[in-house]
C-alpha cells in the first residue's frame, strides 16, 4: 500500500559475490530500503516468482540482475523482469559479459556433465545423472534445462544499463544508488540507455599509481615466477600479462595495487567489440622480436591464452563460445 | 554491447562500370546494378547505375547530377582499382560538392572480371564486393586535405655525382642546399675512375667543374667529413643533426698549400680512394682536385695521436692552420627536404676463394684497375703487374664477380658488361696484351654501348663465354708454369678451357653500403631485404620514399652507370622544386588520432611508430599523434588495447562493415 | 667426344623432344635439385677436374635435358666420370645440385640399360651386392671380382699392391657382417619397393 | 672429455687401419672420448646413391637412426672418413630439405622397426672436432715433440669442406683448417694450392687413366712445393695417393716419391707416440725418408704468391679473408612444398 | 552452388604491396579462386585481430592476411607487428577450438601477383579440406535442440 518505487534483485547463473557487494555498501543499504519498496530479492526479502507475476507490467523501477543465463529458468526469470521493469541493470560481469561461468562455453554441454558428475573428483555412487524430466514414484518432476551455452542478459532481453565488475565494487554501486535517489528526487538526469554506469570510461592503466615506460616484452613470465616483482613498475613491462591495458577502469586498479596482475573483470573499454582481441594485439605489438622462431618463444610465456584473454568476456566476445560448445550443434 | 555502426543511412548512389567489355564479359553488370538497387535499398542506395565508361566524362557527369540532383551524401563507384581511378571519382564528387572522401572505389575488373571465368561465381562476387562498398562508405567520414608549409632548404646527403648533380640544380634554382659528405671531399667513387664508358671521356675532365661548382656554389653549403647522426620533424620541416669529425686543420686559416702532406713523415695504404693499391700520407687530401681542398688528418694513424711527438705538420705550416684540439663538433639545421644519394659499396671479392684475389699477387679488382690505369693514380696510369713493373702480355677479365650469384648477390650490377668492355679496350690500348674478357651474358643496353662492345670486338678482344670457374696458379705443364692459369668452360666451343694469363681482372659488382639499414631507419625509408632502398614506386615514381619529403637517387636505390645516376639527382632535384615551389605541401588526411578521455596512458602504442609521431605527455599520462608526423599504417590504431585510437580513412567501422557487407550473402543465407 | 657429340644429336633430332624429361630429374633427384634454374654459365664444366674425359660437360647435358633429349643424356659417359669432388656445386650460382642429378642420371641409365660402358655400373653394382649381403663394404672381394671381370690383365699388374694390401693388413680377406643384417634387408628391400612407386 | 658417438666407416677396419689406430692413441689425450655406434652399416660411398635414390638413403639413414638411440648424452657423430661424414649430413640435411624424401626414408627405416627425424643429430668431421671443440691451444699444449722442420702439403680433398651444408668451414675451396693444426704440432706447412682439388675418387677402379692424372697433378705439385710429405683426412685420398703411385709413375713414366698420411698419424708422433702405434709403415710409399728429416733444417723455400704489405716497393695486396661466409640461408620458397 | 563446399574467405591486403599485387594478377589476367573477397588496408599492421574474429564470426571460413615481405614494409617495420598479432592469434583460436589454419599470414610484394594468385588457390583447397566453419549459423542456433546433450549422456 506505498507509494515508493519498487527495487528488485535477482541472482541468475552467478557464484553471488554480486549480493555481498550490494550489501557491503553498509548503511546506504537501510536507505535502499527507506526510497524503496523490496518487490523482489530472494537473498534478502521472502517473496515468491507468482508476486511478481501478479505485478503489473513495468512496476518495478529498478532490477539488478546478476547472474548469467545459463538454463532456461533464467531465461524464464530474465523475461519476466524484463516485461515487470522500468530500468533493468545487467549487474556485474556474469551478467554484463558472462564472466567465469562464460567459459563453460569452450567446452561442450555433455563434457561438462561428464565433469561434474562422473569425475575422480565427484563422490556420486549412484552415477546419478540429472535429467530435465525424471519419473519417480511419486509422480515425474523436472529441473530447468541448461541452455546449449551461457549467455549475457542482453543477449536474451532487453538491457537499460550495464554495470560491469566481479563483483562491482561497492563504492560505485552506492554512486550508482546516489544517483537513482537523486533522479528521484528530480534532481539528476537518467543516462542514456545502454550505458555502462558505476565504472570509467578509459582502463585500468588510467587509475594504476604504477610508473610506465615504453614497451618491449623479451619474456612473458607468471607473477610467481617473477619474484619479487618491482611494486612501482608497471608490471606488464615486467613481463608479467596485466590486463589492465585493455580492462575498463572503475575499480581503482585494486588488484595492480595490492601487487597482482590485473584479471580483467570490468570487461572492456568504451566502445570495444572484442575485449580479448584488444588486449592480444595490445600484447603481441609490444613482443621485442621479429623472427617467428623468437616471437613463438616468448608467446610460449601464456600457457592458456584463451583463458587469458577471455576469463570474464568469452560469452560476450565476437565468438560467444568455443567451437566444442557447438559439437553436439550438427554442425 | 558494442557500438558498431550509426543508424542513420545516409543516401548512397551506386555506379557499376562495364568498362567497355572488360568487366560485363564475366560480370553481369545490369543483374549487379538491379540487385544494388532492391536489396542495398534498405541499406541506403537510392540510386544505382550501369555506364560503359564510367572514367570518361559522361560517366563522370553521370554522378555529379546525381549528387546534386539526388542529393547523395554517399558514392560507390564499382569499377577498377583504386589505385587507377580513386582520384578521377573522388574529383567528381568534389566538383559537385560533395567531400571526395565520401566517394569509395570498388574494384570489380582487377578482382574479380579478370581473374575469373565463371560468370555467375563472378556476377555473385561483384555483389559481395559492392556490398562491402556500401556498407563501408556509409561508415566514411567527410575528411579535409592537410597542408603543410614546406622549409625551402635542402638537405643532400652524399657527395657523389648524384648527390652534386641534385644540389647543383637546386641550388641553381636559387634555394639553399646543405650537402653533406663523409668523406673528405666530395666526388664519390667517379673520382677514381679513369675513364668512362662508352664514350671514354676522363672521369675528371667532366666531374671536376662540376665538384668545382658544388664547392663554390652561393647556394650550397658543403659540409664534408660529416654524417647525419639524427632526423626529426616531417616533410617541409625536418630537423637534421649533423656530426662534422675533427679535421684537425683549422679551414679559416688552411689555403690547401699542400706542404703539411709533403712534410708528414708517415704513409699508409690509402683503402678508400686508391682501392688499398697506393698510399697516402696521414695528413691528406684524397686527390689533387678534391673539393674542399682543406686536408685531414687521419687520427688513429698519426704519430702524435699515438705517441705525443712529430707534429711536423704543424712545424712547416705557414698559416698555422693545424690544430691538434679539434673536437668533433654537432650542427643542427632546418630544412624541408631531404635527398639521399648514399651511392654503393664494392663487392668484396676475396669472398669468391676460387678467384684467388687477396692470395694471388696479380689478381686484382676492377676498382683497383681503374686506379691503376688513372694516370694520377698509383703507377702513373701503366698497366703493371703486382711488382708495380712487369707490362701484362695477357690480362683476362672476368665478369659478374658476386653479381648474378646465389652465393653471394642475386642481382646483376649492370655496369659490370661495359666497364669490363672499357677494361679491355684501355689494356690493348696502353700494353697491346691479348685481352681475354670471360662473361656469362653480355648485357649492353643503353645508348652508344652495344657500339662500344661492338669497338672492342673489332680491337680483337678475345671472347669466351663463361663463367670462370677458378683462376689458379697451380701448373699442370711448362706451358702454364708462372702463370695465373683461367680455367672455364667456353660453354659454345663445349669444352673446358685453361687459359694461362699474367693478370686477372674482377668486374665486381655493387652493394648496398654497409650501413644502409641504418641509414633506412635514420631517414625512415624502406630498405629491401638487399638493402637497396625502396622507392615508392619502381616505375612511375623512382625517386620518391614512402616518407614525404625524402628522395633518393642513384645507386643508393639500385645499381646504376653514371648517367642513370645523373638522371636521378636531376630528377630527386625536380620532385623537390616543385615541393618548393608548393610552398605548402597536401597529406592525405589517412591519420590517426587518440581520444583522450580513453587513454590510460598505457604507453602501449608509444614504441610502435616508427615515425616518432606517437609523443607521451607525463604530466596529463596520456599520449599524442602529431598527425603532420603520422603516415597513417594504422598500427597503433590496431594496437591501443583500450580503443582510444582512431583512424581516419580506415577506421574500425569503415572496416568491420566492409566485412559485414561482403558476407551479406552468406548470413541471408541463415 | 664431337663424335659422340654429333652422334647424341642426330638421335636427338630423330625422337621427338620428351619435354618431361627435366622435370623427370628434378623430381627424382635428392634435395631440391634447382635444376631448372640452370643458366647455362658453365662454371660446372669449367670446375670438372675430369672434364676432359667426359662426352658432355654438365651444363651441355642439362641444355640437353632441357631439350628432352632423353636418349642422348642417358647414353652419356658423364655422369659416370663424375668423381664428386662438389667443386661445381659450391661454384653454381644457382645453387643446383649438380653432383646429385649426376647420380640420378646414373641410377636413370641403368634402369634403362643405356649405359654404353658397363663398367662402372657394374662396379657399382658389384659394391652395392657386397653391401646388402654383408652391411659393409669388402674391398678385397669388390676388388677382385671387379678386375677379373673388368680387367683381369690389370689385376696382373695390380696383385703386387694388392698383397702389399693384404700383408700390411690393409685389406681383409674375410667380409665383416653386421649383427643386424635381418633388419638392414628389410629396409632396404621396403626401400627399393618404395623407389619403384615413386 | 667431450663425449662423441663415433661412426668409423669400413675403410677404417682395413685400408685406412692406420687412420683408425692413430686416431685411437690421439684420442685419449686431447680428451675426445668416442663412442662406437652399435651394428653401423656402410654408407654406401658414392656408389649406392648412383643406383638407387631411397635405398642408397635408408642406408645412411639406419645409421643415422641408431645413433640417435644411442644414449651417451650427446647428439654429435663424429666420422673420421670423408665420403662417410659428407653420406651422413647430407642424408640428415636432404631428409629435412625434402620432407617426401624423408617421409620415404623413414617408411623404409620403419621395416626395421627404426626412425629419423632429421636435424636430432650434429654431424661433423673429426678435423672439426679436433679444431673447434678441443682447440688448438689445448693440442699446442700436449705436443712434446714438434715436427719441426718436417715440410708437409695439407691435402684436405673434396668431401669434407664441400658442399659445406652448415657452413662450418672457413672456405669451401681454400680451407685453413687442416693448415692450422698442422702448424699447432710444429710442421712447417707449404702453400699448397691443391689442398683440395681431387684424387680421382672410384676413378681408380673404373677409369685409372682418369685418376692417375688427378693423382699426378697432386703429387707433381706437392713436389713442386718442396714438401717431404702429403697430409690427409681421407681414407680415400689416401689409398689413391698412395696404392696407385706406383702405377701413376708407370702410366707417365715419371718417378715421383710422394709419401702420404693421415693428419692423426702427425698429431700421434707430435704427441709422442711411437711411430709403430701409430700405422707408420702399413703405407706402400713409405715415409721413412720423410720422416728421417724431422728434426733436420730445411733451406729455406721459394715464396709463393702474393708479396705482403711491409715490402714498400710493388703495390699493395689486401689482406687474407679469414672466414668466409659462403651461401646465404635458403629462403622458403625454395625448400619443397 | 555445387556440391563441393565452396568455402567463402576473406582477405585482407597492404595498400601498398599484396593490393597492388592483386592489381598485377588482373592486369596480367592471371585466374585464380573467386572464393576470396579482399580488404584493403593502409598496411598490414592495420590488422587488428578483431576483424579476422568479425569475419570468421560473421560466416567467413578462412581469413587470409597478407603484407609486404619482411624488412620491405612500406612503413618500414609494421609488418612484424603484424607477424607477432597472427602468431598469438593462431593460438587463440586454437585455444577455442577452431582451426588455427583458418588463418593465413602470407608475404607478397608488388611485383608478385602470381605468387599471390598462387597462395589464394592453395588456401582455398586448404579451407576447402577443412570444410565449413559457419559460425554465424552456430550462433543463430539453428536446428539445434537444447536437452540433446543431456539425453545424449544418459543415452
Amino acid at each position: 500500500m506505498s507509494e515508493k518505487p519498487k527495487f528488485a534483485m535477482y541472482w541468475s547463473g552467478s557464484c553471488g559475490g554480486c549480493e555481498i557487494a550490494v550489501l557491503n555498501i553498509g548503511e546506504k543499504i537501510l536507505e535502499v530500503d527507506a526510497r524503496f519498496e523490496v518487490a523482489f530479492w530472494p537473498v534478502a526479502v521472502d517473496a515468491k516468482v507468482k508476486d511478481v507475476e501478479a505485478l503489473p507490467d513495468g512496476d518495478i523501477l529498478l532490477t539488478l540482475w546478476n547472474g548469467s543465463i545459463r538454463n532456461e529458468e533464467n531465461e524464464h526469470m530474465a523475461h519476466l523482469l524484463r516485461r515487470k521493469s522500468k530500468l533493468l541493470v545487467a549487474f556485474g560481469s556474469c551478467a554484463t559479459e558472462g564472466c567465469i561461468p562464460g567459459l563453460a562455453n569452450l567446452a561442450p554441454l555433455g563434457e561438462i556433465f561428464e565433469t561434474v558428475y562422473h569425475t575422480i573428483s565427484t563422490d556420486n555412487p549412484q552415477g546419478i545423472h540429472p535429467q530435465p524430466v525424471t519419473q519417480v514414484p511419486e509422480g515425474e518432476i523436472t529441473i530447468p534445462a541448461l541452455k546449449d551455452r551461457v549467455y549475457t542478459l542482453s543477449q536474451v532481453v532487453d538491457v537499460d544499463y550495464y554495470m560491469p565488475g566481479c563483483p562491482p565494487e561497492s563504492h560505485q554501486i552506492a554512486a550508482v544508488l546516489d544517483l537513482v535517489f537523486q533522479v528521484l528526487e528530480g534532481k539528476a538526469q537518467l543516462p542514456p540507455k545502454g550505458s555502462v554506469i558505476g565504472a570509467g570510461g578509459s582502463t585500468v592503466c588510467d587509475e594504476c599509481p604504477r610508473a610506465r615506460n615504453v614497451k618491449t616484452i623479451k619474456a612473458f613470465r607468471r607473477i610467481q615466477e617473477v619474484a619479487p616483482a618491482d611494486p612501482a613498475l608497471c608490471l606488464l613491462e615486467q613481463g608479467i600479462p596485466c590486463n589492465g591495458p585493455a580492462t575498463r577502469s572503475g575499480c581503482d586498479a585494486r588488484c595492480p595495487r595490492a601487487g597482482a596482475q590485473c584479471i580483467g573483470c570490468y570487461g572492456p573499454a568504451e566502445g570495444v567489440i572484442d575485449y580479448g582481441a584488444r588486449l592480444m594485439t595490445a600484447f603481441a605489438s609490444v613482443i621485442d622480436a621479429t623472427e617467428p622462431e623468437e616471437i613463438e618463444r616468448i608467446l610460449d610465456g601464456i600457457p592458456d591464452p584463451a583463458g587469458q584473454f577471455y576469463r570474464f568476456n568469452l560469452a560476450d566476445s565476437l565468438f560467444k563460445a568455443g567451437a566444442p560448445a557447438f559439437k553436439h550443434n550438427g554442425h | 554491447m558494442s557500438a558498431e555502426s550509426k543508424s542513420s543511412k545516409p543516401k548512397v548512389g551506386v555506379y557499376i562500370c562495364h568498362c567497355g567489355t572488360n568487366i560485363s564479359h564475366t560480370v553481369d553488370v545490369e543483374q549487379v546494378r538491379e540487385w544494388a538497387e532492391k536489396t542495398l535499398g534498405a541499406e541506403g542506395v537510392v540510386i544505382a547505375r550501369d555506364y560503359k565508361f564510367m572514367c570518361s566524362s559522361l560517366g563522370q557527369e553521370l554522378i555529379e547530377k546525381d549528387i546534386k540532383e539526388l542529393g547523395l551524401e554517399r558514392v560507390v563507384v564499382a569499377a577498377c582499382s583504386p589505385h587507377l581511378h580513386e582520384m578521377t571519382f573522388r574529383g567528381a564528387s568534389k566538383r559537385s560538392g560533395l567531400n571526395p572522401y565520401l566517394t569509395e572505389l570498388a574494384s570489380i575488373r582487377e578482382q574479380v572480371s579478370w581473374v575469373h571465368t565463371d560468370k555467375a561465381v563472378a556476377t555473385e562476387k561483384a555483389k559481395a564486393v559492392v556490398a562491402g562498398a556500401v556498407r563501408r562508405v556509409i561508415q566514411n567520414e567527410p575528411l579535409e586535405e592537410i597542408r603543410v608549409p614546406i622549409h625551402p632548404d635542402t638537405l643532400v646527403v652524399g657527395g657523389g655525382i648524384a648527390g652534386i648533380q641534385a644540389a647543383l640544380e637546386i641550388a641553381n634554382a636559387g634555394f639553399k642546399v646543405y650537402l653533406v659528405e663523409r668523406e673528405p671531399s666530395i666526388g664519390g667513387h667517379m673520382a677514381q675512375f679513369d675513364k668512362t664508358f662508352p664514350t671514354l671521356d676522363c672521369a675528371a675532365c667532366i666531374l671536376t667543374p662540376r665538384m668545382f661548382e658544388a664547392g663554390n656554389h652561393p647556394n650550397i653549403e658543403l659540409l664534408t667529413w660529416s654524417e647525419v647522426t639524427h632526423v626529426a620533424g616531417y616533410v617541409g620541416n625536418f630537423t637534421v643533426t649533423i656530426k662534422k669529425k675533427p679535421r684537425y686543420v683549422n679551414t679559416d686559416l688552411c689555403t690547401g698549400c699542400g706542404i703539411c702532406v709533403e712534410k708528414c713523415p708517415k704513409k699508409v695504404v690509402d683503402d678508400v680512394y686508391e682501392a688499398g693499391l697506393g698510399y697516402r700520407k696521414v695528413v691528406y687530401t684524397p686527390f689533387a682536385q678534391a673539393v674542399p681542398k682543406y686536408p685531414v688528418i687521419d687520427a688513429p694513424n698519426c704519430t702524435y695521436f699515438q705517441k705525443g711527438t712529430c707534429k711536423a705538420c704543424e712545424k712547416f705550416c705557414p698559416t698555422n692552420a693545424i690544430d691538434f684540439t679539434q673536437k668533433e663538433e654537432y650542427v643542427t639545421i632546418q630544412v624541408g627536404n631531404i635527398i639521399l644519394a648514399t651511392g654503393y659499396d664494392l663487392f668484396d671479392a676475396r669472398r669468391v676463394s676460387n678467384y684467388g684475389y687477396g692470395r694471388l699477387a696479380n689478381v686484382f679488382t676492377s676498382i683497383e684497375f681503374e686506379r691503376m690505369s688513372n694516370a694520377a693514380g698509383p703507377t702513373g696510369g701503366n698497366i703493371v703487374l703486382r711488382d708495380g713493373k712487369t707490362q701484362p702480355k695477357t690480362v683476362g677479365i672476368i665478369h659478374c664477380v658476386g653479381s648474378r650469384d646465389k652465393n653471394y648477390n642475386n642481382y646483376c650490377s649492370s655496369i659490370c658488361c661495359m666497364q669490363s668492355l672499357k677494361f679491355a679496350h684501355l689494356v690493348r690500348e696502353r700494353t697491346g696484351a691479348t685481352v681475354y674478357e670471360f662473361y656469362i651474358d653480355m648485357r649492353t643496353p643503353m645508348k652508344a654501348y652495344d657500339e662500344f662492345y661492338q669497338r672492342v670486338l673489332e680491337e680483337g678482344t678475345l671472347f669466351v663465354r663463361g663463367k670462370v670457374a677458378q683462376v689458379t696458379n697451380a701448373a699442370r705443364n711448362e706451358r702454364e708454369e708462372g702463370k695465373l692459369i683461367i680455367q672455364v668452360e667456353d660453354t659454345l666451343a663445349g669444352k673446358q678451357r685453361r687459359i694461362p694469363v699474367d693478370m686477372v681482372i674482377l668486374s665486381i659488382g655493387m652493394e648496398p653500403r654497409h650501413d644502409a639499414k641504418e641509414t633506412s631507419h635514420l631517414f625512415g625509408v624502406g630498405c629491401s631485404s638487399d638493402g637497396w632502398f625502396i622507392e615508392k614506386h619502381p616505375k612511375l615514381d623512382p625517386v620518391s620514399t614512402m616518407t614525404e619529403g625524402v628522395m633518393i637517387a642513384g645507386c643508393a636505390t639500385g645499381p646504376k652507370d653514371i648517367p642513370a645516376s645523373v638522371a636521378q639527382g636531376a630528377a630527386a632535384a625536380a620532385r623537390v622544386l616543385n615541393k618548393i615551389m608548393q610552398k605548402e605541401v597536401v597529406l592525405e588526411p589517412i591519420k590517426a588520432s587518440i581520444n583522450e578521455a580513453q587513454c590510460s596512458g598505457c604507453r602501449i602504442c608509444n614504441g610502435l611508430c616508427p615515425f616518432n609521431a606517437i609523443l607521451f605527455h607525463e604530466d596529463r599520462m596520456v599520449s599524442e599523434i602529431n598527425p603532420a608526423l603520422c603516415q597513417g599504417c594504422g598500427t597503433c590504431v590496431a594496437a591501443c588495447p583500450a580503443g582510444a585510437i582512431s583512424g581516419t580513412g580506415f577506421s574500425n567501422e569503415q572496416i568491420l562493415a566492409q566485412i559485414d557487407g561482403l558476407l551479406m550473402d552468406v548470413n541471408l543465407a541463415v | 667426344m664431337p663424335q659422340a657429340d654429333t652422334q647424341s644429336f642426330r638421335t636427338a633430332l630423330i625422337q621427338e623432344e620428351d619435354l618431361s624429361l627435366l622435370e623427370e630429374v628434378s623430381m627424382k633427384t635428392a634435395g631440391v635439385s634447382h635444376l631448372e634454374m640452370c643458366i647455362q654459365c658453365g662454371s660446372c664444366g669449367g670446375s670438372c677436374p675430369p672434364a676432359e674425359e667426359m662426352d658432355h660437360t654438365p651444363r651441355m647435358l642439362f641444355a640437353m635435358l632441357r631439350a628432352g633429349m632423353r636418349d642422348a643424356v642417358l647414353q652419356s659417359n658423364t655422369p659416370w666420370i663424375c668423381v664428386s669432388c662438389y667443386h661445381c656445386v659450391v661454384r653454381c650460382p644457382q645453387n643446383v645440385h649438380i653432383t646429385d642429378v649426376m647420380y640420378t642420371l646414373k641410377s636413370m641409365a641403368i634402369r634403362a640399360k643405356k649405359y654404353r660402358d658397363a663398367t662402372a655400373p657394374e662396379f657399382s653394382e658389384t659394391f652395392v651386392d657386397m653391401v646388402e649381403k654383408y652391411g659393409r663394404s669388402f674391398e678385397f672381394g669388390l676388388a677382385t671380382r671387379h678386375y677379373l671381370k673388368h680387367a683381369p690383365l690389370r689385376l696382373v699388374g695390380m696383385s703386387t699392391l694388392g698383397l702389399g694390401m693384404l700383408t700390411k693388413g690393409r685389406m681383409s680377406l674375410t667380409p665383416k657382417r653386421i649383427k643386424g643384417m635381418p633388419q638392414l634387408k628389410a629396409i632396404l628391400d621396403k626401400a627399393k619397393e618404395l623407389e619403384l612407386t615413386s | 672429455m667431450n663425449d662423441y658417438l663415433f661412426y668409423p666407416g669400413c675403410s677404417m677396419e682395413s685400408s685406412a687401419k692406420a687412420y683408425y689406430d692413430s686416431l685411437m692413441e690421439i684420442a685419449e689425450p686431447l680428451g675426445i672420448n668416442l663412442k662406437e655406434i652399435e651394428d653401423w652399416n656402410c654408407c654406401g660411398a658414392t656408389e649406392y646413391v648412383g643406383i638407387n635414390l631411397i635405398p642408397a638413403y635408408s642406408l645412411i639413414a639406419r645409421n643415422l637412426a641408431l645413433a640417435a638411440k644411442m644414449n651417451n648424452g650427446t647428439k654429435t657423430v663424429v666420422a673420421p672418413c670423408s665420403a662417410c661424414y659428407l653420406n651422413l649430413a647430407k642424408a640428415d640435411y636432404y631428409m629435412a630439405e625434402r620432407p617426401a624424401l624423408g617421409e620415404k626414408v623413414n617408411q623404409a627405416l620403419e621395416a626395421g622397426g627404426l626412425h629419423y627425424v632429421p636435424g636430432t643429430l650434429d654431424i661433423r668431421h673429426i678435423l672439426d672436432v679436433i679444431i673447434n671443440d678441443i682447440g688448438l691451444d689445448v693440442l699446442k699444449s700436449k705436443v712434446v715433440k714438434p715436427l719441426k722442420g718436417l715440410r708437409v702439403a695439407p691435402y684436405l680433398g673434396c668431401m669434407v669442406p664441400r658442399p659445406d651444408y652448415y657452413h662450418r668451414w672457413s672456405d669451401p675451396e681454400h680451407p685453413i683448417e687442416l693448415e692450422e693444426v698442422l702448424k699447432a704440432i710444429g710442421a712447417e706447412v707449404v702453400d699448397f694450392p691443391r689442398a683440395t682439388a681431387c684424387c680421382g675418387g672410384h676413378m681408380t677402379q673404373i677409369g685409372p687413366e682418369t685418376a692417375y692424372e688427378l693423382i699426378r697433378r697432386l703429387i707433381s705439385s706437392a713436389e713442386k712445393y718442396k714438401a717431404d710429405i702429403m697430409v690427409t683426412v681421407c681414407p680415400m685420398c689416401q689409398m689413391n695417393i698412395d696404392a696407385y703411385q706406383a702405377e701413376t709413375n708407370r702410366h707417365f713414366g715419371t718417378h715421383y716419391h710422394m709419401p702420404i698420411v693421415f693428419f692423426t698419424q702427425l698429431i700421434g708422433l707430435a704427441l709422442g707416440f711411437p711411430p709403430e702405434k701409430l700405422g707408420f709403415g702399413t703405407e706402400i710409399t713409405s715415409t721413412k725418408e720423410a720422416l728421417a728429416r724431422i728434426g733436420v733444417e730445411v733451406p729455406e723455400a721459394v715464396e709463393e704468391g702474393a708479396p705482403r704489405r711491409k715490402k714498400e716497393e710493388g703495390l699493395p695486396m689486401p689482406p687474407r679473408l679469414l672466414k668466409n661466409v659462403k651461401g646465404k640461408p635458403r629462403n622458403a620458397e625454395e625448400a619443397e612444398q | 552452388m555445387s556440391e563441393t563446399f565452396e568455402p567463402v574467405i576473406i582477405g585482407f591486403t597492404c595498400n601498398w604491396c599484396s593490393y597492388r599485387a592483386a592489381d598485377l594478377a588482373g592486369t596480367a589476367r592471371m585466374k585464380y579462386a573467386p572464393n576470396v573477397r579482399l580488404i584493403r588496408l593502409m598496411c598490414s599492421g592495420r590488422l587488428d585481430p578483431t576483424f579476422v574474429m568479425k569475419a570468421l564470426a560473421s560466416g567467413a571460413d578462412g581469413v587470409l592476411i597478407t603484407g609486404c615481405h619482411p624488412g620491405e614494409c612500406h612503413y618500414i617495420e609494421q609488418n612484424y607487428k603484424a607477424l607477432r598479432r597472427y602468431l598469438l592469434l593462431r593460438r587463440v583460436l586454437k585455444g577455442m577450438g577452431i582451426e588455427p589454419e583458418r588463418v593465413k599470414l602470407v608475404w607478397a610484394s608488388a611485383a608478385e601477383g602470381m605468387k599471390l594468385a598462387q597462395e589464394i588457390n592453395t588456401f582455398v583447397e586448404e579451407i576447402r579440406a577443412l570444410g565449413p566453419l559457419g559460425w554465424n549459423r552456430k550462433l543463430a542456433g539453428n536446428g539445434h535442440k537444447v536437452e540433446e546433450p543431456a539425453l545424449e549422456v544418459a543415452a
